[in-house]
C-alpha cells in the first residue's frame, strides 16, 4: 500500500504545535515509516508540491497572503486537521479581534505601513473546511499520535470531548475549586491536557478551549462569589482560546 | 552582471522568513533577511493584564523556548515586587533552563543544522544520517522529560509563577532522571568531537559578541552583560544602550549597541556565551574542546554548532549536579504583594539573551512592556555575515550562493517566530 | 461457553450489496463448525468488533436454521465504514447474541402485523423468514407460531433504491400480505409499490385489531407516528412490540449508554412491549 | 466473630492487613480526604471536614477519635471500578485477529473505611456487573479479591442524608469486617470467612455489653446529627410525574455539565469503552493493527453520551440533567431494586456550582 502523504503547514503561531509532533521523539521515526512526510518546512527542505492525504495545520490566519495559502492547501489535501489553539480558534493573538488592529500596530512598530495584517486572527475553519480539530495550547502529543494512527485505521480519533473535571476526578486530584475556592476553568474546559494545572494546585487557565456547551455564565457566578469581578472573569477566558470561549459564552446565552 | 538570490521560505528554521539579495555591477545592492511571520502584538494585549498573565502569555511567543520567556518575565516581575526567591527555587529555575537548552540545542544540532553538513534535505532523508537523527531525538527527549517533571509538559509548561512555582517536584521524580542524564552526558562528550570535526565553510569575522556573565557559573538566569569589546553593564544599563530600528520588508526590528555615536550590531547566543564564559564549562568539556584543536574564542558563526554541542554537554552535566543538590523546599513560592515599578531582566535563552522590560501599576497590572528576543538582536549581524561571505564569493553561481547563504542563516539557529516581537522604545 | 464480553474471531463468508450504503455480511464464528451451533432468537443482536476501530451493535438478519448467520449493515460511522472495506475471508470479532428478541409466542393463534422502516427490516427479517419457511409444508418448525391468518408486512423505505432485500419480497408475498412504500420514487427505478408515508398504509389493511400482534422496527419518529395509528385502530398497547436503537458500548447493561428511562435497551430490549415504554416515548429526550 | 481491640493495637491490625493485602484507605492530599494506597501514618486521625454545596474544608480536630471525618470525593469505586481499566489487548493482521484477555494480576485489596452508604452502592455494583446477563470478568476479578472493611460513621458530613434513605449511617450487612470506633477501642465484627481469618489472627478481647451500648449510642448520635433529608418516601413518584415539566430548564440553568457529580457518586457506573490503537503494530512486517481496549469512567453529562448515527437522544442540557437525577432517584430502583442515591452527599459538596440534589428534588416536589 502506498504511504499516505502528509504535510505540516504553519501559519501565525509559536511553532509549538509542530514541535509537539517532533516531541513524539521515539514514535517519530515510526511516523516517518508509515507516512510519507512530504512537507514539513520546520525540519525539511522539501518544497511544496503535489497532493496531500493529510494536511496538518498549525497557526491562525492573520494576513491576506495566508488566506490564499490556506485555500491552496485545502485544495491540495484530502483530509485536513487543524492542531492547537491558533489553528482551532485564532490563538492568543485573537485578542486583537476585540481591539483595533491599527492601534495595535502603531503601538508596536515605528513604521506600521509596512506591516501586513488582517484585522482579526482567524481559526482555520473560518476560511476552509476542516475535517478534524485537535485542541490545546499546545495539544497533547499523545493525542496527535492517536489522531494520526486513527487516520491510518480510517476512524475518528478516540479523544474524549468532556470537561477537564472528568479527567481531574479520574486522576484522583483533589478539586481546588471546591476545596480552595480557586477560580479553576476545569468545568468549562475540554479535557485532554492530563490535568496539569490542578495537579500543581493551580487553577486551569484554559489551554484546551471550551468544552461543547460550556456554561460559562454559571461558572462566573461561582467565581463572583469568590470575589472576582466581571472583568477578572473575562480575562480568565480571554487567553489562548479567547475566541472560542467568547463564542461559547454568547451562544449559551440562549438556552439549549 | 546582475544576480538575484531569493529564498522564499527558509526551511529548517523556526518561523517564516526569507532572503533577498541583489548583486549588481560587482557589488551587493540589496540584502535583506526578511521576516514575514505575521506579528502577534503581544506587547499590546499584555497591557492591562495581571502579572501572572505575563508568564503565560509570553511563553506563547515561542514554542521552542517558552521557558526562557517564563524566566525573563518572572525575574523582571519579581524585581519590581522586590521578591527574593528561596535558593532551592533558584536551583529549580536553573534546572528548568537546562531542560530547555537540552531540548532546543538537540533539535538544532541534529535535526535542523546537522543535515547541512551531509547535504541532506532533512534529518531522515539520508540513511547515513539516521543514527545522528536518532541520537538527537534521544537527547531531546531527555530534555523534554526533565521539562515535563518540572513543568507538566515541555511546551508552555504550567508550573512557573511569580515568586517561584505552583508546585515543586519530588526529589525522587528528579533523581529518576539522573541515569539518563549521565549517560547522555557521556554520549554528548563524543558528540562535541563530532561537531568539531565537521567541515566548516563560512568566514571568520571580527565581531562583538555579548552575553551574561556570572561570577560562579555558566550564565543562565542572572549576571552582568559583557562583551569582548569591554562592555560590562547591568541589565538596566544595557537596555539603555540598546537601539533598534525597523528595516523595510521586515516585521522585525534590528538591534545595536550604542556607544557615543556609533551603533554596533552584535551577536548573542551560544557562540557568544561560549566565547565569553568558556572557563565556566565543566573541565571535561573544556579539555575535549582543546583536544579537538578548536581555538577559543570562535570567530566563525558557522561554528556555532561546536558551541552548541559544548553547551549541550554542559546542560546535561549541570542538570545532574542540580538534581543532586536539590532539596524539596517547604514552600513552592514566596508570598509577595504587588507594587508599581519598572524593571528589565535578561536571561540566556538557548538562542541568546532574552530581554524583557515591564512597567507595572500598583496592583501589578501591566502598563507597558518591551520584549527583545535573541534572534532580533542577531538579525543585523546575520546580514553582515551574509554580506561578508558574498563579497568574497560574488563570482560563484547563484545556486551555490543561495545554498550557502541559507546555511549561514541556519547556523544562527534563528527563531523567527520570536523575532517579530520587538517593541521600539520611545526614548529621547 | 465463552466470555461474552470478549469478542470471538469470526470469518466473513460472503458479502452481498443490498443498497448503495447497505450490505449483508454472512459471518461465522471460527469456533463453530456449523452455523447451527450459534443459537439465538429472532430480534437479538451481536456486537461486531473490528480491532483498532471499535464495536457496533448489529441485529442478526437471518433466522435460526438459515444456512448462514447474517448481519445487514449500513455505513454510519467508524466500524460500519471500516466493515464496508472488508471482503469475504476477512476476520472480525463477534460476541452475542444479546437482547430480548421478538416474543413469537405472543403471536400464536393471532394475526401478526410486521412494520419495518428503512433498515428496521433487518431485525425483523428473521421473523419473516421463519414464518415464510414454516409455511412450507416440508419444514414445519415448532419454534414458529401458528398464526390465525396470513401475516401482514408493511415496509417503507426512502426511495426504491433504498429498499433492502428487494429480491426476497416476491417470495414473501406467497405467504404474507406485503405492502411496500417509498417516500418518493426515483425516475431511474421501476417501482410498482406504493408511494407515501408508511403510516398511510395502515388504513388499507384488514385485521382484527383485538386479535393482532404488532412487531415494529424503524426510526423512532416513524414508530411514534405508527403507534398513534395502531392505537387508533384499536390494537391494544400490550400487543405492540417495538425494537429500539440507542448508543451502546457494552451490550450487557454495564455502560449506561443505552438507557431509555429505567430500561436498558441492550438487555431489557431492544424489543419492548409498548406498555413498558410508552410513558417514556411520550417524553422527549428521555 | 466479634472482637474488641484497644486503639493502641490498631496499628497492629493495619500491619496485619498489609501482610495479605494492598491497603486502600483514607489519607489527606492537598487538604482533602482521599482514598488511596496508605500506610498507617496516612490515616487522617481526628480530622474534621466542613462541607457545604460546592465547598469542602478540612481541619484537624482536637478529640481523640480517629475516624471523625466524613466521606471525601473518593469511594470504593476508584478501586473496584477503576477510572481507566484495560479490558484486553488486540492484534489484527493478515492471519486474522487475536484477542488477549490481559492476565488479571491485581493484588488483593483491603478497602479500609467503607461507609454504610457506600455498602449499598457496592451492592448495586455487584448487581450491575455480576448479576446482569453476563458477568463482568474485570469487575469480578477485582471484587473477588477485595476485603471490605466497613465502619460506622461517628459524625455525619454536612451534606450527608443517608438516614432519610435508610442506607446509613449504621452498617448492617455486606461487609467482610465492620469496625466501630469507641472511646478507646475498636469493635470488630467479621461476617465472612475472609474477614474472620483476619480478625481471628488478632489477640483481642470479647466485647461486653457496655461496648455494644457504646456502639448503639454512637450510631444513633450520628443519625441524629444529620442535617439534610430527602423526601425518600415520595420517590420515585416525584420524578415520574414531572418528567415532562418545564422546570427542568430552570434547574439545569446553573448546571456546568462538568460531570463532577457523576465521578464522585458511588453509584454512578456509566463508562465508555475506547479502542486505543498502537503505532508499533503498523511498523511490524507484515503490518498489523494492535492496541488495547480500555474502559473509562464516563458520564451522562457528556454531550455525546447518547449520540447515535443520525442524532443525539439527549441533545439539551436540561435533558441530560434530568436523566442524571432520574437515574439516581427513580430509574435505579426499577433497574436493580436498590436506591440509586445512597445519601453520601458527595455530588453536593463536589459540584462546583453547588447544586444540591436534595434541594432540586424539593423544588420538583413543589412544582405544579
Ligand atoms: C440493538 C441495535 C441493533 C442495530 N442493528 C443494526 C443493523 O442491523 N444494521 C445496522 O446497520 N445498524 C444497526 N444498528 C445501528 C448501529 O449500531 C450503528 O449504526 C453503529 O453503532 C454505528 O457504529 P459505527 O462505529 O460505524 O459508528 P460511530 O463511529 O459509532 O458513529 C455513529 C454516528 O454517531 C456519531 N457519533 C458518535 N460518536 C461521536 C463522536 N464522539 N463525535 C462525533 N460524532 C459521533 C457519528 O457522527 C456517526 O454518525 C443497531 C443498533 C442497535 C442499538
Ligand atoms: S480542580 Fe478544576 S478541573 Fe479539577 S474538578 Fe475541580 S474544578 Fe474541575
Ligand atoms: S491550563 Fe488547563 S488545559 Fe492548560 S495545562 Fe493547565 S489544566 Fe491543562
Ligand atoms: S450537577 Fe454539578 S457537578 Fe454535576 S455536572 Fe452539574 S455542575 Fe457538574
Amino acid at each position: 500500500m502506498k504511504k499516505p502523504r502528509i504535510g505540516v503547514f504553519k501559519f501565525t503561531s509559536c511553532d509549538g504545535c509542530q514541535l509537539s509532533i517532533l516531541n513524539l521523539e521515539e514514535q517519530l521515526l515510526g511516523i516517518l515509516e508509515v507516512f510519507d512526510v512530504a512537507y514539513f518546512r520546520e525540519v525539511s527542505d522539501k518544497p511544496l508540491a503535489g497532493h496531500f492525504d493529510i494536511a496538518v495545520i498549525e497557526g491562525s490566519i492573520s494576513t491576506d497572503r495566508q488566506v490564499e495559502e490556506i485555500i491552496d492547501v485545502r485544495e491540495r489535501s484530502t483530509f485536513m486537521i487543524s492542531i492547537g489553539a491558533c489553528a482551532t480558534c485564532g490563538g492568543v493573538q485573537a485578542l486583537k479581534n476585540w481591539a483595533s488592529a491599527a492601534e495595535y500596530k502603531r503601538s508596536v512598530y515605528p513604521s506600521p505601513e509596512v506591516i501586513e495584517t488582517l484585522a482579526t486572527s482567524d481559526p482555520i475553519s473560518e476560511h476552509v473546511h476542516v475535517d478534524y480539530e485537535l485542541w490545546g495550547c499546545p495539544p497533547d502529543n499523545s493525542a496527535i499520535l492517536k489522531t494520526l494512527t486513527s487516520f491510518l485505521l480510517g476512524r475518528r480519533p478516540p479523544v474524549p470531548t468532556y470537561a477537564l473535571c472528568m479527567e481531574c476526578k479520574q486522576k484522583g486530584i483533589p478539586c481546588i475549586l471546591v476545596s480552595q475556592s480557586e477560580p479553576c476553568l476545569g468545568p468549562i474546559t475540554k479535557a485532554g491536557c492530563g490535568v496539569l494545572c490542578p495537579s500543581l494546585d493551580r487553577p486551569c487557565y484554559g489551554c484546551f478551549g471550551p468544552k461543547e456547551g460550556a456554561n460559562i455564565d454559571s461558572l462566573f457566578t461561582v467565581f463572583k462569589q469568590f470575589g472576582y469581578s466581571q472583568n477578572e472573569c473575562m480575562q480568565m477566558i480571554d487567553k489562548m482560546n479567547t475566541y472560542a470561549y467568547r463564542k461559547e459564552k454568547y451562544k449559551a446565552a440562549s438556552p439549549t | 552582471m546582475k544576480k538575484r538570490i531569493r529564498i522564499d521560505y527558509l526551511s529548517r528554521v523556526e518561523g517564516e522568513g526569507g532572503l533577498l539579495v541583489e548583486i549588481k555591477d560587482g557589488g551587493i545592492s540589496r540584502l535583506n533577511v526578511s521576516i514575514f511571520e505575521s506579528p502577534r502584538f503581544f506587547e499590546s494585549f499584555l497591557r492591562g493584564r495581571p502579572h501572572q498573565d505575563i508568564i503565560d502569555f509570553t511563553a506563547r511567543i515561542c514554542g521552542i523556548c517558552p521557558v526562557a520567556y517564563q524566566m525573563s518575565s518572572a525575574h523582571a516581575v519579581e524585581k519590581i515586587f522586590g521578591v527574593d526567591v528561596d535558593p532551592q527555587i533558584r536551583l529549580l529555575r536553573r534546572l528548568f533552563y537546562t531542560g530547555e537548552w537540552i531540548e532546543s540545542h538537540a533539535l538544532h544540532i541534529y535535526l535542523l543544522q546537522g543535515p547541512d553538513f551531509y547535504g541532506a534535505e532533512s534529518a531522515w532523508t539520508k540513511s547515513e544520517y539516521l543514527p545522528l537523527a536518532k541520537k538527537g531525538l534521544h537527547f531531546k527527549k531527555i530534555g523534554n522529560d526533565l521539562l515535563s517533571v518540572l513543568g507538566g509538559r515541555p511546551i508552555h509548561p504550567v508550573s512557573v509563577r511569580t515568586g517561584g512555582f505552583f508546585g515543586v517536584p519530588k526529589k525522587k521524580s528528579l533523581t529518576a532522571l539522573i541515569d539518563d542524564l549521565e549517560k547522555a552526558y557521556e554520549e554528548s562528550l563524543h558528540a562535541i568531537r563530532w561537531a568539531a570535526g565537521l567541515p566548516f565553510g563560512g568566514i571568520e569575522r571580527d565581531m562583538e559578541y555579548v552575553s551574561l556573565r556570572h561570577p560562579e557559573e555558566y550564565p543562565m538566569n542572572e549576571g552582568r552583560v559583557v562583551s569582548n569589546r569591554g562592555l560590562d553593564m547591568t541589565m538596566e544599563e544595557f537596555f539603555g544602550a540598546l537601539r533598534e530600528h525597523q528595516v523595510e520588508r521586515s516585521t522585525a526590528l534590528h538591534s545595536a549597541v550604542q556607544r557615543n555615536t556609533t551603533m554596533t550590531p552584535y551577536l548573542v547566543g551560544p557562540l557568544a556565551r561560549f566565547n565569553l564564559n568558556f572557563e565556566m564549562l565543566p573541565p571535561e568539556v573544556k579539555s575535549i574542546i582543546r583536544e579537538t584543536g578548536t581555538l577559543v574564542p570562535l570567530h566563525n558563526t558557522g561554528m556555532g554548532i561546536i558551541a552548541r554541542s559544548a553547551e549541550l554537554s554542559f546542560a546535561f552535566h549541570e542538570a545532574v549536579r542540580l538534581i543532586r543538590d536539590y532539596e524539596e523546599p517547604a514552600k513552592a513560592f514566596v508570598e509577595y504583594s504587588p507594587r508599581s515599578g519598572t524593571a528589565t531582566w535578561i536571561t540566556e535563552a538557548p538562542r541568546g539573551m532574552l530581554i524583557h522590560r515591564y512597567e507595572l501599576d500598583d496592583n501589578g497590572y501591566v502598563k507597558a512592556c518591551t520584549l527583545i528576543p535573541p534572534t532580533s538582536q542577531n538579525l543585523g549581524h546575520m546580514e553582515k555575515d551574509i554580506h561578508a561571505f558574498l563579497q568574497k564569493n560574488l563570482e560563484k553561481p547563484a545556486d551555490y550562493l543561495k545554498r550557502e547563504c541559507e546555511k549561514i542563516i541556519r547556523s544562527y539557529d534563528p527563531c523567527i517566530s520570536c523575532s517579530v516581537h520587538v517593541l521600539v522604545l520611545k526614548r529621547n | 461457553m465463552y466470555d461474552k464480553l470478549i469478542p470471538q474471531p469470526a470469518t466473513i463468508r460472503w458479502i452481498r450489496k443490498e443498497t448503495r450504503d447497505t450490505s449483508t455480511y454472512a459471518i461465522r464464528l471460527n469456533s463453530t463448525r456449523t452455523v447451527g451451533e450459534y443459537r439465538f432468537r429472532p430480534g437479538q443482536f451481536n456486537m461486531i468488533y473490528l480491532p483498532g476501530v471499535g464495536e457496533a451493535p448489529i441485529s442478526i438478519s437471518s433466522s435460526p436454521g438459515d444456512r448462514e448467520l447474517t448481519h445487514t449493515i449500513r455505513v454510519a460511522g467508524n466500524v460500519t465504514t471500516a466493515l464496508s472495506k472488508l471482503s469475504s475471508g476477512d476476520t472480525v470479532g463477534l460476541r452475542g447474541p444479546f437482547g430480548s428478541g421478538w416474543p413469537l409466542e405472543e403471536a400464536d393463534g393471532r394475526s401478526l402485523l410486521i412494520i419495518a422502516g428503512g433498515l428496521g427490516i433487518a431485525p425483523l427479517r428473521p421473523v419473516v423468514r421463519l414464518l415464510a419457511k414454516s409455511n412450507h409444508p416440508s419444514k414445519n418448525d415448532q419454534q414458529c407460531p401458528k398464526l390465525s391468518e396470513a401475516p401482514v408486512l408493511l415496509y417503507g423505505a426512502k426511495t426504491p433504491k433504498d429498499v433492502i432485500f428487494r429480491d426476497e419480497f416476491p417470495r414473501y408475498r406467497k405467504f404474507f400480505r406485503v405492502y411496500l412504500t417509498v417516500d418518493k420514487t426515483d425516475p431511474e427505478e421501476y417501482w410498482k409499490g406504493e408511494v407515501g408515508l408508511i403510516s398511510s398504509l395502515l388504513g388499507r389493511i384488514t385485521l382484527n385489531p383485538l386479535n393482532t400482534v404488532v412487531f415494529m422496527c424503524g426510526p423512532e419518529v416513524m414508530m411514534k407516528c405508527m403507534i398513534r395509528g395502531l392505537l387508533e385502530m384499536g390494537i391494544p398497547e400490550e400487543k405492540i412490540f417495538i425494537s429500539m436503537e440507542r448508543n451502546m458500548n457494552c451490550g450487557v447493561g454495564t455502560c449506561g449508554h443505552c438507557m431509555f428511562g429505567p430500561t436498558f435497551v441492550c438487555k431489557d430490549g431492544p424489543v419492548f412491549r409498548l406498555t413498558d415504554v410508552a410513558r417514556f416515548l411520550a417524553v422527549s429526550e428521555v | 466473630m466479634k472482637k474488641k481491640i484497644r486503639k493502641d493495637s490498631f496499628e497492629a491490625f493495619i500491619s496485619l492487613l498489609q501482610e495479605s493485602y494492598r491497603l486502600i484507605g483514607p489519607a489527606v492530599d492537598d487538604g482533602v480526604v482521599v482514598m488511596r494506597e496508605i500506610v498507617f501514618d496516612d490515616i487522617p486521625a481526628g480530622y474534621r471536614d466542613h462541607q457545604s454545596p460546592g465547598s469542602y474544608r478540612l481541619s484537624k480536630g482536637d478529640d481523640a477519635d480517629i475516624f471523625s471525618f466524613a466521606p471525601g470525593p473518593d469511594s470504593f469505586k476508584r478501586v473496584l471500578h477503576p477510572p481507566e481499566k484495560e479490558l484486553f489487548a488486540f492484534r489484527r493482521g493478515k492471519s486474522g485477529i487475536v484477542i488477549d484477555p490481559l492476565p488479571a494480576r491485581d493484588r488483593p485489596v483491603a478497602l479500609l473505611g467503607v461507609r454504610g452508604c457506600d455498602l449499598t452502592a457496592l451492592k448495586l455494583y455487584d448487581r450491575v456487573f455480576l448479576e446482569g446477563p453476563v458477568q463482568d470478568r474485570t469487575y469480578h476479578h477485582l471484587r473477588s479479591n477485595s476485603l471490605i472493611i466497613a465502619f460506622n460513621c461517628l459524625f455525619p458530613g454536612d451534606t450527608c442524608f443517608c438516614a432519610s434513605l435508610g442506607t446509613g449511617p449504621e452498617v448492617k450487612d455486606y461487609f467482610d469486617i465492620c469496625m466501630t470506633e469507641l472511646e478507646d477501642s475498636f469493635l470488630l465484627e467479621a461476617a465472612t470467612e475472609r474477614g474472620k481469618e483476619m480478625v481471628g489472627r488478632l489477640s483481642a478481647e470479647a466485647p461486653n455489653d457496655a461496648d455494644w451500648k457504646g456502639k448503639r449510642m454512637r450510631v444513633d448520635r450520628c443519625a441524629r446529627m444529620m442535617k439534610k433529608t430527602i423526601a425518600a418516601h415520595e420517590l420515585p413518584d416525584i420524578i415520574y410525574r414531572n418528567l415532562d415539566h418545564p422546570c427542568w430548564n430552570e434547574i439545569a440553568a446553573r448546571d456546568l455539565e462538568c460531570g463532577n457529580c457523576t465521578q464522585v457518586c458511588p453509584t454512578c457506573f456509566c463508562n465508555s469503552i475506547y479502542e486505543i490503537p498502537h503505532l508499533d503494530g503498523l511498523l511490524r512486517s507484515p503490518p498489523e493493527t494492535s492496541g488495547v481496549r480500555v474502559r473509562k469512567w464516563d458520564s451522562c453529562f457528556s454531550t455525546n453520551f447518547a449520540s447515535v448515527h443520525g442524532g443525539n437522544f439527549r441533545y439539551s442540557r436540561s435533558a441530560r440533567y434530568r436523566h442524571w437525577i432520574s437515574h439516581k432517584l427513580a430509574y435505579t430502583g426499577a433497574q436493580f431494586g436498590l436506591p440509586g442515591c445512597v445519601g453520601c452527599g458527595r455530588c453536593i459538596t463536589w459540584c462546583p456550582a453547588g447544586i444540591d440534589i436534595t434541594e432540586e428534588l424539593e423544588a420538583l416536589r413543589n412544582v405544579r
